[in-house]
């Protein structure tokens, strides 16, 4: 018997099974979706033991020298786990979050790369997330390069992608082989569709599965427990997935 | 300490100054960056620690910009920062792309009066490859990680001319207060003037407050102090005042177009100043 | 946060271990340096941050200690350590010398992640002579003053297995306060283990005290807190107590000798133990 | 008329007047003896805007970061004067705080180099003191060069010696040349009475002038308003030389 569910539940608990699929002491947030956020909560509603830093939280902000102890932090190899977005992410899981045209983004001008050419070598793994799943975003080769997927020898590298999530898949990243393989696809999507979506070419190993609704349980975690520790930072998103009122 | 009006610290910034700002989560001079409209400033090269916000778009907005070095520009939940996007494509601003813990290194290396300081990361990125103040080195040193050697770059000493932030307060002898915003104190290390506004100014001596003093940037390094009550917002003040989103958002659809941003600052710019002639 | 107790985080050391302190103006911890002349600690390797002070010495003279890095050891007004010299002379011990930036520097290029970092200064000092570890590069970056290029030093990062210092207090949390002594969070972040000894614990979370976040270190750092009342003594602890010049006096004066310092230890260091055993 | 005076009041009057000779913002006084410390109250409470950075004062220290805000604030070029003494200083200005025999002080061990080997390079310029002056500490040749007076071109080096300050004379330092010369010798003391006592050779030109005694105004000031400057952080040295009683 399965109890309806929101497309961003969807994702927060799938992103919340990769983060347990690793043992995982400490997970950095930044200025990433809340989703990321959601299933970090989850995993900590579940009883897992993991540390969260959440950069944007304004009460009991954990970093007491500036915004710089965030990347110290990663620098010394305490952050386990980061997330990344960009407004092209590749095949070789390079990503791309100044633009398109040419340099520095003639045509479309992104924010800016952030921490990325950073966070993503220094921290111990990373999960790419996207809800946008089309050809403009996942692309054969991004335009520019703000940071990424795999690295040269002699260049010190802790960690790559662990995966990406988008609003149609799970692709599962090979730093060896620098490619994505597709791990499961959600409901209403296939190979042939989540293929047709996606610009850059990936390996599909044998029956790739759907991935699994969240369970009953992890509902009532997210909607209840997960929504009040994010209310503060994410208002809006908990008024519209959770259907919860922002508070007066 | 006597506290300068806010008109003329703006104009004691000159045209073509680089001014390093933090971003809206970490106390940014929002009133400051409006008087620098006020005045017409020209040519800033404004120096985002580590990205830029709301204050940046609206300088820009306003023509008084001519570089931006920064991590990104935005304005967080509102979306893209308009102005700077429009600048950009129509060629009126160029801007030297870093990320953030680069932006952090460059000045930390100038806080320790060193020309460099290394990073990692960085090398693979086409950042790099459009930064030619930027080295690749062999590291000297031996990583058991990397048997083969290591490659790291090296990041130059980044000096602002100025360095401008909204503190809570500042104390009798000119010591300002700025809680865990701890960026703030490494951009007054590292930049030739400090001009500090503050929503108040207080009597005592904040570094003899064991409670207060780590919080505290010695005024030994401070040039300026200007009070301006509310003077970060819409941005938040630790505490004292919240992130305005509405009023944000409400910027964000308003910049979308140079005669939109021209009526957003003729109401929130300009407007104070009206009145205060008044 | 459960606090474990002093003796436990005593043991918890193991011989050999490298253990960064603070020195005796930036809450040392002597009740914890007793607790491991107690447990008989030995071949640890003391690292000076930047200096070291009365617990270096006492560690010295129990026998506990094979290596200080530092860049002095000093009882302040009460003069030379009497123990480190006799230890030094008597070649019980070596000593790796450095200044304080560059303890600063090795600690804080731990604390960022980086192989290295580089000093200006060092150059024809006969301490580099003595600093393998310490490499001259000529810096890639242009330096005005010097036309004909920089030669400059680069120093390595010093990760050290063990911090400890003595705060003020810990919270429901773990997280610590140790208010403008940041060079205790310096050397939290970065060692590979974090012990902190406190004069008591307090209900709450002093990250959400934007009063108290900026003298906090996160317990994200922190491996284990234990209860010493009067932990630091007799160095001071910031408005808590003062400094005990004349215990200070006494205990010169006592060390001057191997004897007098096995009298001062049985009084001041293993005299707690039999009463709490009685 | 003269008034009677301390020698630690002569010494504290000739060096605020080498503060006094050159445009000085800001000081830091470390480790070093009070004397300085005085000196540099005294040229306070004379008027002079001077900023002074008291690394041992324990209320109010000026230094947020913690210890190495001294050394930091010192690289950035804002630190005008600092303070040096050593176990053995030379001709050259070269100062030994390590030791004598062989390395590291296997004769005589002293404490260590503190922030001699930065601090020297990096201040605007440093003003020695040491009281003893004799053969054994002001040397031909330091055993071990804990800071140089001079540096090789190629190095960075803001400042040098400006004089050093004894029990018997004052000494103007020549960083072109690496030398001493005698500035002025305290009451008491001649030319040949300082070259008897001091290990290196110096320069004497011309008529060598006596320290001028401190005035009856310049007392007024170390023994009332310096004094109680100096209380909390000296209270030993103002009770011996001012005669001011240790606070119960």
């Amino acid at each position: 018997m399965s109890v309806p569910f929101r497309p961003e539940e969807l994702l927060a608990t799938a992103i919340a099974r990769l983060i347990r699929a690793v043992p995982t002491r400490h997970i950095a947030v930044g200025a990433a979706s809340p989703i990321p956020a959601a299933a970090c909560w989850l995993c900590v509603k579940q009883g897992d033991p993991i540390r969260l830093s959440l950069l944007h939280k304004r009460s009991g902000n954990p970093f007491t020298e500036g915004s710089r102890e965030l990347f110290d932090l990663t620098g010394q190899g305490r952050v386990d786990l980061f997330f990344l977005g960009g407004g092209e992410i590749d095949g070789q899981a390079n990503l791309n979050l100044i633009g398109t045209g040419a340099w520095p983004g003639m045509t479309v001008r992104f924010p800016g790369s952030f921490g990325s050419a950073f966070m993503y070598y220094m921290a111990g793994r990373t999960v790419l997330f996207r809800e946008e799943h089309s050809p403009r975003v996942l692309v054969e080769r991004v335009a520019h390069i703000s940071a990424p997927g795999v690295s040269a020898p002699g260049v010190f590298r802790r960690g790559h992608a662990q995966a990406l999530v988008t609003g149609r898949c799970v692709f599962r990243f090979h730093p060896e082989r620098a490619r994505f393989s597709l791990a499961s696809v959600h409901p209403g999507e296939s190979v042939e569709s989540v293929r047709a979506m996606t610009g850059f070419a990936f390996d599909v190993e044998g029956e790739v599965p759907e991935t699994p609704a969240p369970t009953q349980a992890e509902l009532a975690l997210l909607r209840g427990p997960v929504c009040d520790e994010m209310r503060e930072t994410y208002p809006e998103f908990c008024a519209r997935v959770f259907g919860r009122k922002v508070a007066a | 300490m006597t506290p300068i009006s806010l008109e003329a610290m703006a104009a004691s910034i000159p045209d073509g100054a680089s001014l390093a700002l933090p971003p809206d989560n970490s106390l940014p001079p929002v009133a400051l960056a409006k008087a620098l409209i006020r005045r017409g400033a020209r040519g800033l090269r404004l120096i985002g620690v580590p990205i830029s916000g709301f204050a940046t778009d609206i300088l820009i907005g306003a023509g008084c910009v001519a570089e931006v070095e920064t991590s990104a520009v935005t304005l967080g939940e509102a979306g893209f920062a308009p102005r700077f996007t429009a600048a950009l494509r129509e060629g009126r601003i160029t801007i030297r792309d870093a990320t953030c813990p680069a932006m952090h290194t460059m000045l930390q290396a100038a806080e320790k009066g060193v020309p460099f300081m290394p990073l990692r990361g960085l090398i693979g990125s086409d950042l790099l490859a459009h930064r030619p103040d930027w080295k690749v080195i062999e590291s000297p040193f031996a990583e058991p990680a990397l048997p083969g050697g290591e490659k790291i770059v090296l990041l130059p000493a980044l000096h602002p001319d100025v360095a401008a932030f909204h503190a809570v307060m500042a104390d009798s002898h000119g010591n300002v207060w700025v809680g865990r915003r701890r960026e703030c104190a490494t951009i007054a290390h590292a930049s030739r003037r400090v001009l500090v506004t503050v929503e108040r100014v207080v009597e005592g001596n904040f570094l003899e407050d064991e409670r207060l003093c780590p919080g505290a940037i010695s005024a030994a390094y401070i040039e300026a102090v200007a009070v301006a009550e509310r003077g970060a917002q819409p941005a938040a003040l630790l505490d004292e005042y919240g992130f305005d989103s509405a009023a944000v958002m409400e910027y964000a659809r308003a910049a979308k177009t140079e005669g939109g941003f021209a009526e957003w600052c003729a109401a929130h710019v300009f407007a104070g100043r009206a009145a205060a002639a008044a």
